[in-house]
């Protein structure tokens, strides 16, 4: 029996089900196979909850990790006393926000956690990047070759667009700066864009005929060859 | 000879911190020198004005959020700028707000802004008369394509846990087609609103972009699929100024300013010093 | 009432017809069909930067690459066998930065397999070459930074779901004296610029392919292009058509 | 005056935000303490809101009125912890492969017309007779890039012979289009990232957290400068033997 379950051919054959019913009953206008059908409805909100029930997936991983870190008593990439601090708030935080008598999600004290904690620290994270953009900017952003040399003029014409001080040099900065982004840059963006669409239909198309099956396993068995 | 070719050698290699150091002066120096300078409204704020002010009587609204705690910090002007204005069309046009989120997130940060607007329930007491926050919903793309189907399936409660039916303001609301326009701020590409809304129902859709989205964002707008766009903290400042009240998107203009002059210099003086090297023979 | 919901037509035949070709594609090229690729420039840079590590004495490093599911890991991968063959065959030092616990398996089989190929698993050391950092961006990211710093690589190779923290990784390899190339379908801009050589988007998973002559990927990338140029083929006649007046292609379209 | 929960309230978050700018400078401890407690602190948040949501919209409503959708959902959704059952983990792929297929199955006909068909569709344009010679020209860019783009993405052709060789320089062309796009997105990117920065800076200016930042600006920044001037006194000489010629 375990044999039969463990058989890449079960997986596959839902990937594909859900995928091809909903393909088709978005273009079919029967009362039993449509969009609106009440089976289209009930599978969207059986797929909808199933993905919302993943949720403990990385804060299992993630305890897993850490308790193996602590338990090796590790000091590289971190030592394991850090480990420990991440466990001990993220179960402070956990039961800040379950239900618990005055606790929960709505509650002043899960609220202090995201406004004076998550929220400006995520933003900061984010923003040590665009210290990281100034570097570049400096370092590496050299008219070495044409290439660069063109890149480097389009980006300080979108600076001067996108900052007010860029009127100072006259209204044909922003003219030029928004021509080329809804222009040059548009149609630029455009064929990425095409691309990038081909690039999930194949994926898509592999996984459905079970040709792709990395993401079942992590990748693909046998590696890359 | 040997001193000048030194110094911009020299200058290739300076500590980067240096340079951090410049960026946190003129990050600061708005703050204590008024630096602000006119700023002219674009065309595409215009637009995205123009067409939120010629919206009908008593339409029905969907002011969606999906922004990151990481990208709130630059779509804050946005966010409460749009919800000023939604209220706005509220009071004078009889518009129905309905506000909700698209990720975790996004049912405390449009709670953050009521809360700061003095629209929370338990500030004002016209909610659910006119508008609601639904909360957040889960699920992304199949979520999104659920909700527009049958919204109550999946959402049958507000954030605060009433009943949607007990809520005048969901009257007759079931699906995306009852909407006449949806508003979505996204701090992670749109493309999901666009393929659960705007394809399948052909619903309006306007969209506050993050400005490194926008490029992306540009040839959905060129195709019609979104019907106005919102750029990044310009854009905010921007719509500050056209509702005529201003708030941090016009503080945080001027900064823009001053930060790009000192990318820009710092581009330029890299690239000279580059040219001086290069025509030396040293690279 | 008709079958097919208005306005769903034409993109419902393109989506069919999207699996017909690819589909055909890769059965073909499974049979043994010999493709061709372009020359893409940073393909030849891979191999002088290896080639530059090895003379120096330096390293080489590559970025793991996040969770294994999409076609920048799978490229990722077939990249990350060819370098490391090479090194191995070299005899160059060869780190892997590893982000993802999903990933590690797979990286540890693409790596030993490599040495072994070259003949060259007892040189192969796993705890030396795969370091395993963080799952989580940021966290991973200073423990790149902290494996460049310490490794001083001579090339450093990135690809694979690269995101926001991309451009401090490149940022630091770059201070740190390595040839950078990298290979993303996001942050394009940022990491073209940052980059030596970059692998745009699709440039990637064509790269993936002609490196691993993987059928699956050869047949996929195929089947794309004559897509494309069936893509292209009609915007020309909708072109034509609509300069000359008439908007029937664009209303087929939109059917 | 602010409160004394509003006072703790504003160190926290010019504390957190501090923690992490002191990287730009070099890791340090704080940055450690900051990372891990991000970390941490934003997967039990994603996991709380997550079950409040199931809470209150699915188990809730599902006490008052069966709704056997609902049930399945929650039953079926347990698999995914197999993931963490030695033995019996491939039973998690059935959760997961439900999961992607209906992701597959609901976005990919649409971004098909979205990203596919529509783009073509919204490039077919009127190469003259816009009216205006700058819509001409316009349009006439907007069409010659898309199609150089995309011929840039073709890779089975090789750039040789007499198909090959126009090919190989439309090619080239479609690389001059992309250059351009990246060079705007980078200003737009730089834009972007600049925001943040002011955005989290304004946080830390507002009139509560002025004062901390003020003071843990100072004491951070101190201690950074005093552990690398150390740093530097120990490790001096040897910086000199390894540096390279550039």
């Amino acid at each position: 029996m375990a044999l039969i379950l463990k058989r890449r051919e079960i997986p596959i054959l839902l990937t594909a089900f859900f995928a091809v019913y909903m393909m088709v009953a978005y273009h079919l206008t029967l009362p039993w196979l449509s969009e609106t059908s009440q089976f289209t409805k009930d599978l969207q909100t059986f797929s909808q909850i199933l993905g919302v029930m993943a949720l403990g997936l990385g804060y299992i991983a993630i305890v897993r990790l850490h308790v193996g870190y602590i338990s090796r008593r590790i000091k590289h990439p971190q030592h394991w006393l850090w480990s420990l601090w991440l466990l001990i708030v993220l179960a402070i935080v956990t039961i800040v926000g379950l239900p618990l008598g005055s606790f929960g999600v709505r509650s002043a004290q899960l609220r202090w956690v995201y406004d004076s904690v998550l929220l400006p620290m995520r933003g900061a994270m984010y923003a040590v990047v665009s210290f990281y953009i100034a570097s570049a900017a400096y370092r590496v952003f050299l008219a070495r070759n044409k290439e660069a040399a063109v890149m480097l003029g389009c980006s300080i014409i979108v600076m001067l667009t996108n900052a007010p001080v860029g009127e100072l040099l006259g209204t044909w900065v922003g003219g030029l700066g928004s021509w080329l982004l809804s222009v040059p840059c548009m149609a630029g963006e455009r064929a990425l864009a095409i691309c990038a669409g081909f690039g999930s239909l194949v994926l898509a198309w592999r996984m459905i005929t079970g040709r792709e099956t990395g993401y079942l396993r992590g990748a693909r068995e046998g590696g890359a060859e | 000879m040997a001193k000048t070719e030194s110094v911009w050698a020299k200058m290739s290699k300076v500590d980067r911190r240096w340079l951090f150091l410049a960026l946190w002066i003129v990050i600061l120096l708005p703050y204590f020198v008024d630096l602000s300078l006119p700023l002219k409204i674009t065309k595409m704020s215009q637009d995205y004005y123009n067409y939120l002010n010629n919206m009908p009587k008593g339409s029905v609204i969907i002011w969606g959020w999906d922004v990151s705690f990481a990208g709130w910090s630059e779509m804050e002007a946005q966010g409460v700028a749009v919800t000023k204005l939604m209220f706005k069309m509220m009071r004078e046009k009889g518009c129905r707000i309905i506000i909700m989120g698209y990720r975790e997130e996004c049912g405390h940060l449009p709670e953050r802004v009521l809360l700061q607007l003095g629209m929370h329930p338990t500030q004002n007491p016209d909610y659910g008369k006119m508008y609601v926050h639904l909360g957040w919903l889960p699920g992304g793309s199949v979520g999104m394509s659920n909700f527009a189907k049958n919204m109550r399936a999946v959402l049958p409660k507000d954030w605060w846990g009433t009943p949607l039916d007990n809520l005048p303001v969901m009257k007759g609301i079931n699906q995306i087609q009852d909407v006449n326009l949806v508003i979505y701020i996204e701090s992670g590409g749109c493309e999901a609103a666009i393929s659960q809304y705007v394809v399948p129902y052909g619903t309006p859709l306007l969209v506050c972009a993050i400005a490194q989205n926008v490029p992306g964002n540009m040839p959905r707008l060129d195709a019609g699929l979104i019907k106005a766009m919102l750029a990044g903290i310009r854009g905010g400042a921007e719509l500050e100024m056209l509702i005529k009240e201003l708030g941090v998107g016009n503080i945080n203009i001027t900064g823009i300013s001053t930060t790009h002059i000192v990318l820009m210099a710092f581009m330029l003086l890299a690239n000279i010093g580059y040219f001086i090297r290069k025509s030396k023979g040293e690279t | 009432m008709s079958l097919i919901v208005k306005g769903r037509l034409f993109s419902g035949f393109f989506l069919l017809l999207s699996a017909i070709v690819i589909l055909m594609m890769i059965e073909w090229a499974k049979r043994g069909r010999k493709l061709s690729l372009r020359r893409i420039a940073a393909l030849d840079a891979i191999d002088e930067a290896v080639a530059r590590a090895t003379e120096t004495g330096r390293p080489v490093l590559q970025h793991g690459g996040s969770d294994p599911s999409g076609n920048d890991t799978i490229a990722n991968f077939s990249i990350m066998n060819y370098i490391a063959r090479n090194c191995a065959r070299r005899g160059t030092d060869y780190i892997v930065a590893a982000r993802s616990t999903a990933g590690l398996p797979v990286i540890r089989e693409i790596v030993s397999g490599a040495y072994e190929a070259e003949g060259k698993l007892d040189v192969y050391d796993e705890y030396h070459t795969i370091r395993f950092g963080s799952p989580e961006q940021f966290a991973f990211a200073s423990f790149f930074m902290d494996t460049v710093a310490t490794e001083k690589p001579a090339f450093t190779f990135m690809a694979g779901g690269l995101s926001g923290e991309a451009l401090t990784l490149c940022e630091s390899a770059v201070l740190a004296g390595s040839i950078v190339i990298s290979g993303s379908s996001g942050q394009l801009a940022v990491l073209f610029a940052a980059s030596d050589y970059f692998l745009i988007a699709e440039e990637l998973y064509a790269a993936g392919a002609y490196l691993s002559g993987d059928p699956l990927q050869m047949g996929s990338l195929s089947g794309e292009d004559y897509l494309k140029i069936f893509l292209v083929s009609l915007a020309v006649i909708g072109i034509a058509s609509v300069s000359l007046g008439s908007r029937w292609l664009f209303d087929i379209f939109n059917m | 005056m602010a409160t004394f929960e509003e006072s703790i309230l504003a160190f926290l978050t010019v504390w957190g935000t501090l923690c992490i700018y002191s990287y730009t400078f070099k890791d340090n401890p704080f940055w450690k303490w900051a990372t891990n407690t991000l970390v941490a602190g934003y997967i039990a948040y994603s996991a709380v809101v997550n079950i409040d949501w199931l809470l209150n919209s699915i188990i809730l409503p599902m006490t008052k009125s069966m709704n056997y959708i609902h049930l399945l959902g929650i039953l079926v959704g347990f698999l995914w912890y197999f993931r963490f059952w030695k033995k019996y983990f491939y039973i998690y792929r059935y959760a997961l492969a439900m999961n992607v297929g209906a992701g597959i199955g609901i976005s990919l006909p649409r971004t098909v017309r979205s990203d596919i068909t529509q783009q073509i569709g919204a490039t077919m344009l009127k190469l003259y007779g816009t009216g205006t010679l700058l819509g001409d020209f316009t349009n006439l860019v907007i069409v010659f890039s898309v199609i150089t783009a995309m011929i840039y993405f073709i890779f089975t052709i090789k750039h040789e012979g007499p198909v090959g060789m126009p090919i190989g320089w439309i090619s080239k062309a479609g690389r001059w289009v992309l250059i351009v796009t990246f060079g705007v997105a980078f200003g737009n990117t730089i834009n972007s990232r600049m925001a943040l920065l002011l955005g989290t800076v304004y946080t830390l200016m507002k009139p509560d957290n002025k004062i901390y930042f003020g003071i843990l600006g100072i004491i951070i920044l101190g201690y950074l400068i005093g552990t690398e001037l150390l740093e530097r006194r120990k490790v001096a000489p040897e910086i000199i033997t390894t540096q390279k010629p550039d």
